[in-house]
């Protein structure tokens, strides 16, 4: 730190939770929001990307993408969904139980969220495990009833990178998710700071809307 | 920028020590855990310039090996990994960052009045990232190689390559994080972080022009992300994605491929653009003429830069339909692109023109720029880039433009901010020769290339028709000045940090908001937030 | 984008969300003909929505805010829109040309694209009239433009008239298990054939023993162990005629046999 | 500029020079200008001010709006209609199929006849070439004809042109294709009418075994593994007549027209080293004079690392294969 005492910013408010950088608290705060919505600016084209080669192997390959798409496991794609939507609640719960300085509710719905997503992956490796059973992880070992087996490996490709990625995604929510669980028991949020809650509440909300997106086309597209 | 009316708080003398950035920390250690941005610019100046050198000595070897029609200095292998390493390091690891991580980090937050930038331990992170993933391309070119060309174009890069493909990859991945972040922190800082008074329609042009820069890397690099991402998971996987043997369609990759490449060259040119607004004015004591054109053009070249990649891909066996829109909004592109030139050309009109070395960069700028742009008109009319395209034309095209254009002004962005940034002057003499040989040699390189490829010479050949010979002779020649002109300034600048004359604040008797605090800046950029009142560099 | 909204706000959103995705669901089993995929993507696109403007609460974002918010989803329309400009377009390009099919007796490739994985017959093309135009292997429909992997057809095609056999075919070893084959006049031939060599081969019919004039060329696939089926029309007048894979035309070939 | 020798050249040629005028004059324009500007308003001491800005001006900024916009969609219009001719073959073209593969051309002619790394076509007959690759992505670029279009595996793309002038054009690859991308070249024969016609009838006729064994060569498909680039499964078979071969159980063998002839026959007892035992023996499916004509086919594959390249200008490498 300069000794320079005028180039040094005050530190106001909020003992000190203002970062160097900023005026006010404020500042700091929607910044902070500002950062994530880019930041899933950049995630939608990341998606878009793959959603676009979906589309055009779907296009190229309709019929093969539609028998495809019948070895998938509605019920369980359903039940995921319902799952992730709750989840979803259940933070945005937790983030207004952090503005009305709720500290128990804050800590039992982000317990909820984890564990609702925990629920997802778990939900969504049974999935993987019956594709395998059913040979359906593309590569050498891949079967399917000619003549789509190679279109519909495609399928199963774009398939699998997509689930993958957003189960990636969803990990990585879960661990921001436990952190935050972690500073809520050492109470850190409150109705003047809760910043951290409501940005990794947006992520969370856009891997929900992620999956919004991939439930239907993956599972739903059948005719 | 515009004029601080009424600084709040202290004048910049200060009793004592005269603090800045540069001495109020010391050590190694002060360096690499740094959060600001401008000690962070200066990292990336280092690393930018070992990328830089390992491109150009590629280049060299090139230039070396096409003297001759047969291919005698390399093997065709060596060849093929030599313009390969090239491109990979000079796009990704020197044009992609080069003005943006060094004088964007270095200057957008002091334009705009701000302490920092928005994130600033991120910003360090981006450049470890950016060193992590530079070092990961560079181990897998150097040891081993790459032939594919940086466009990595499917299936010859999925199939038939048996060189590093993947490890390069996986490395131009790491760094696109590094791109995407550095973008994200920009564009939050430009937001959020302006001092008050500094509208929109206030900024300074360099601002508009990173701000459109940073909108491009956000918002382009992770579909070449997911495109690399696909084709590594089909290499490794052995599943067709893009690959025809296995229902593939290569051109899939093209589209995403070129999606993120197109826009890529507006990430490049951009902000070269933004310090050619700001050195013009400098030195003619003229603010922009036409200010909201300029500034809005910097827009509509990023968003519509977005809308013509199908341009590369005339020939591909795309749809001639979709050729033909892809067409048009290149033609869009050649319009805001003139309306910076004639604005730029019109604010030396009755201005106080002094022609110091920053001014000659500039000058050297339009100049190529003006040729590089207008031959993409040639590129963008349909039957003529049939024939053009994928030969020299297109080399001589795009080297304009990102040599021309882009690094041009990162040396011209380097004299005219290096009193600010190190409180030193260059000598004036030996940079001013240095200006005028790089401009003779790139013309003397690159111009016979557009020769070369209305001849009908195409890209990426080892050996060639020795009907060919003499332009390659020329160009060949030519890069040995233009190597001068690039070893010049590295000596002098080098030079000027220890014996170089003492800068004062402002040198250039500039109005930029940067000039108006001490050279170096303070740690935190101003002795007291500025309040802006009016538009840049006006009286 | 501080105030607290009442809980009622996301509890309906949630209900709302979650009965729109069982909905959507159920429909996938509903046949509404070509509305199906509409009604799924705007159900898909409706619930994003709500999450996006209810629950996140981007509509008390201030307008430049909500720009940000756009922007990706504008950016990732504009991507799909101008890529889809060139796949959906492709097929017009021929349009002015008198067609991209070979004119009977001249010869088609001999060798043919090879690496297509085309595992389809093309069904979709007319079945084959003893007449008809020969077509260029891994070109479904003649289109110029399109990729050759495009399925037009479904092995569910409509039933040809005239007996349909089924004949099973395999090479090795760089020779077919079969040099005789025999079909009744004008039935609809399916060949199963199997490729247990690590190089490409295909099944072509002719009508001369030079292989110029084809009845029937099929797709080349590389095994070993790789199986694709060929759908096509007999010759209504009996005879004998060649057939070979183009690949290994000298070493692979056997007499068709039209009865 | 390139020599003209298709009918759309001299279309093209105005495009270009109407386009060269433009950009011309704008560049001259601009930098005239700037140079006038430099030095009428050069700073004349340190302390001067300039005075007297230039006003905003809704006419001159528009105009710089305008008119660009104006030439570009013109030219924009102009060049959608010659791309538009460029890309659809008139109906009565004669359709050539064209096969890209490294690094080669093949070309089929309308009686069958494949050449390589030629194409021959007549004068004044508007030619259409069906084109697919067999590996990677190739170009095919005739600069003489502004004809240039990518080459795909896995579908056709097409093109077309109408030749002017007899003569002997470069056909070029302009698509990196791999190592000897550059070495992809071959050319266009134009020829009269007649010339092409009698060419035609004696295109059939191969003379030399080694072309025949080329023949035999692509048509048992052992090109399909062994390719030339030598990333087949198996062996490349260029530059390897006389040398020595190491084999997959650690003897090393002279390849000699014996050892070939034994590798058609048996290839399971020699197999060289680091290859498998893919290789269907062709024991009964072959005669022995095809044996022969492979053998001098594989004889005449010299290494490619040093291409006969000729000293004449204009004039391409003769490849060895004696092809029509």
């Amino acid at each position: 730190m300069p000794e320079d005492a005028l180039s040094t910013p005050i530190l106001r408010g909020e003992g000190g939770r203002v970062d160097e950088q900023f005026e006010t608290v404020e500042q700091q705060q929607t910044t902070a929001v500002t950062g994530l919505w880019v930041f899933l600016g950049t995630e939608v084209m990341f998606f878009g990307g793959l959603f676009l080669a979906f589309l055009v192997y779907r296009l190229v390959y309709p019929q093969a993408f539609i028998e495809g798409t019948e070895h998938q496991n509605v019920l369980i794609g359903t039940i995921n969904t319902i799952v992730i939507t709750t989840s979803s609640l259940a933070m945005r719960l937790a983030v207004r139980a952090a503005q009305l300085g709720q500290r128990w509710r804050l800590r039992g719905f982000l317990v909820i969220a984890i564990n609702l997503g925990v629920l997802f992956l778990v939900l969504k490796g049974v999935e993987y495990y019956q594709h395998y059973e059913e040979s359906l992880i593309p590569g050498h070992a891949f079967k399917f009833p000619e003549p789509f087996a190679a279109q519909a490996q495609m399928y199963w490709i774009l398939y699998f990178v997509a689930t993958g990625l957003h189960g990636l995604h969803l990990l990585v929510g879960i661990g921001v998710l436990s952190v935050m669980f972690f500073f809520a028991m050492l109470d850190k949020f409150g109705p003047e700071y809760y910043t951290p809650v409501e940005v990794s509440a947006n992520y969370w909300h856009f891997v929900d809307i992620v999956w919004t997106f991939l439930f239907p086309v993956l599972y739903l597209l059948r005719w | 920028m515009a004029t601080i009316a009424q600084p709040v708080g202290q004048p910049i003398e200060q009793p004592g020590r005269f603090t800045h950035y540069l001495n109020s920390e010391y050590g190694i250690r002060s360096w690499l855990f740094t959060t600001d941005h401008k000690r962070i610019a200066w990292l990336y100046v280092i690393t930018l310039t070992l990328a830089f050198g390992l491109g150009a000595i590629a280049a060299g070897l090139i230039r070396l090996a096409l003297f001759t029609p047969q291919g005698d200095v390399v093997t065709a292998q060596g060849y093929d990994e030599l313009f390969t390493m090239h491109g990979v390091i000079m796009v990704w690891l020197f044009l992609i960052p080069s003005i943006p991580a060094t004088f964007g980090n270095f200057f957008l937050p002091i334009m705009l009045g701000a302490r920092d930038l928005a994130f600033p331990r991120l910003n360090l992170l981006s450049w470890y990232i950016y060193v992590f993933g530079g070092a990961w391309v560079v181990a897998a070119l150097v040891y081993g190689g790459v032939d594919t060309g940086w466009t990595f174009y499917t299936p010859y890069s999925t199939e038939y390559s048996h060189t590093n493909v993947v490890p390069t990859e996986m490395g131009i991945f790491i760094v696109g994080f590094s791109t995407i972040l550095t973008a994200l922190n920009f564009i939050v800082t430009t937001h959020r972080m302006r001092a008050p008074g500094l509208t929109w329609f206030r900024l300074p042009l360099f601002v508009w022009t990173i701000y459109a820069t940073s909108l491009i890397m956000l918002l382009a690099t992770p579909v070449l992300a997911i495109a690399l991402l696909l084709l590594v998971i089909q290499r490794v996987w052995t599943v067709g994605i893009f690959d025809p043997s296995l229902g593939g369609d290569p051109l899939l990759f093209q589209h995403l491929f070129w999606f993120y490449s197109h826009p890529a060259v507006y990430i490049m040119i951009l902000p070269a653009m933004g310090v050619v607004s700001e050195i013009i004015p400098s030195f003619t004591r003229r603010p922009v003429f036409g200010y909201k054109a300029v500034a809005i053009s910097s827009f509509g070249l990023a968003i519509v830069g977005f809308l013509v990649w199908g341009h590369h891909m005339f020939t591909s066996g795309q749809s001639i339909y979709a050729s033909m829109i892809f067409s048009v909004m290149s033609f869009l592109v050649a319009i805001f692109s003139a309306i910076k030139v004639f604005n730029w050309t019109f604010t030396f009109f009755r201005g106080s023109v002094w022609l110091q070395t920053p001014l000659l960069y500039a000058l050297s700028f339009i100049g190529l720029f003006v040729m590089g742009g207008l031959t993409g008109l040639y590129l963008a009319t349909l039957p003529l880039d049939v024939h053009l395209t994928d030969t020299y034309f297109v080399i001589a095209h795009f080297h304009y433009i990102m040599v021309g254009g882009t690094l041009s002004m990162y040396l011209g962005a380097m004299h005219y901010w290096w009193p600010k940034m190190t409180g030193r002057m260059y000598p004036e003499l030996p940079a001013k020769l240095a200006a005028l040989l790089l401009f003779a040699g790139f013309n003397l390189t690159f111009f016979p290339q557009y020769v070369l490829g209305a001849l009908g010479m195409p890209r990426r050949y080892w050996s060639y028709d020795p009907v060919y010979q003499v332009w390659n002779v020329l160009s060949s020649a030519g890069a040995t000045v233009l190597a001068l002109g690039y070893i010049l300034p590295f000596v002098y600048l080098l030079w000027s940090l220890k014996y170089g004359e003492k800068a004062g604040p402002n040198p250039w008797g500039s109005k930029g908001l940067e000039w108006q605090t001490s050279s170096p800046p303070p740690r935190f950029n101003f002795r007291a937030t500025p309040v802006i009142t009016q538009r840049p560099h006006t009286q | 984008m501080n105030e607290v909204v009442p809980k009622r706000v996301y509890f309906t959103v949630w209900i709302v969300i979650v009965v729109l995705s069982v909905v959507n669901a159920a429909l996938a089993f509903v046949r509404l003909g070509p509305f199906n995929s509409a009604v799924t993507m705007l159900i898909a696109v409706f619930n994003a929505f709500l999450i996006v403007w209810y629950v996140i609460g981007v509509r008390r974002y201030p307008p430049l805010m909500k720009v940000i918010v756009a922007i990706g989803f504008v950016w990732m329309g504009l991507m799909i829109h101008l890529t889809m400009a060139d796949y959906l377009t492709r097929a017009w390009s021929t349009t002015t040309t008198r067609s991209v099919t070979i004119p009977a007796g001249k010869a088609p490739f001999e060798e043919p694209a090879l690496g297509s994985a085309t595992r389809v017959p093309t069904a979709a093309v007319p079945p084959y009239e003893p007449t008809a135009l020969p077509q260029l292997p891994g070109m479904p429909g003649g289109q110029i433009g399109v990729p050759t992997i495009v399925p037009t057809g479904q092995i569910a095609a409509p039933p040809a008239r005239g007996r349909t056999v089924r004949i099973e075919l395999s090479a090795s070893n760089a020779s077919f298990d079969k040099d005789r084959i025999v079909v009744p006049t004008g039935s609809t031939v399916i060949v199963r054939f199997t490729n247990d060599d690590p190089v490409f081969h295909n099944f072509s019919v002719y009508r001369d023993a030079a292989g110029q004039r084809a009845i029937f060329v099929g797709q080349a696939i590389r095994g070993p162990g790789a199986m694709i089926v060929y759908r096509f029309r007999a010759p209504s007048k009996p005879g004998v005629y060649l057939f070979r894979c183009d690949i290994h035309p000298v070493a692979m070939r056997g007499s068709f046999v039209v009865k | 500029m390139q020599q003209t020798a298709s009918s759309f050249g001299g279309q093209w040629n105005l495009l270009f020079a109407s386009e060269f005028a433009l950009s011309a004059a704008i560049a001259l324009g601009v930098f005239g200008l700037i140079g006038f500007f430099c030095y009428r308003y050069r700073r004349r001491s340190p302390f001067e001010v300039p005075t007297r800005p230039l006003r905003r001006n809704v006419f001159m900024e528009g105009g710089w709006i305008v008119i660009p916009t104006i030439l570009a969609l013109a030219f924009f219009v102009w060049g959608a209609i010659l791309y538009f001719r460029m890309s659809t073959p008139p109906r009565d073209a004669e359709t050539i199929y064209i096969v890209g593969r490294q690094w080669m051309w093949k070309a089929q002619q309308p009686n069958g006849a494949w050449e390589n790394d030629e194409l021959h076509v007549p004068v004044g007959q508007p030619v259409r070439l069906l084109m697919t690759s067999e590996d990677v992505i190739h170009s095919f670029y005739v600069p003489a004809f502004r004809v240039k279009e990518d080459v795909l595996p896995g579908r056709y793309t097409q093109t077309w042109f109408n030749a002017t002038t007899p003569g002997r054009y470069i056909l070029e690859c302009s698509e990196y294709c791999g190592v000897y991308h550059s070495q992809m070249r071959g050319r266009v024969i134009v020829m009269e009418p007649k010339a092409y016609a009698a060419w035609l009838g004696t295109a059939g006729s191969e003379s030399s075994a080694a072309a025949i064994g080329q023949r035999l060569f692509h048509d048992y498909g052992c090109i399909n593994c062994h390719n030339p680039d030598g990333h087949g499964p198996a062996p490349s078979l260029v530059g390897l007549y006389g040398t020595e071969v190491r084999l997959e159980n650690g003897q090393t063998v002279t390849a000699d027209e014996s050892y070939i002839r034994q590798s058609i026959l048996d290839p399971a007892s020699q197999v060289v080293y680091g290859f498998r035992p893919i290789m269907p023996s062709f024991n009964g499916k072959i005669s022995e004079e095809q044996i022969l004509d492979l053998i001098a086919y594989i004889k005449s594959q010299k290494n490619p690392e040093q291409p006969p390249i000729s000293k004449t200008p204009g004039t391409l490498p003769n490849r060895s294969d004696g092809s029509p």
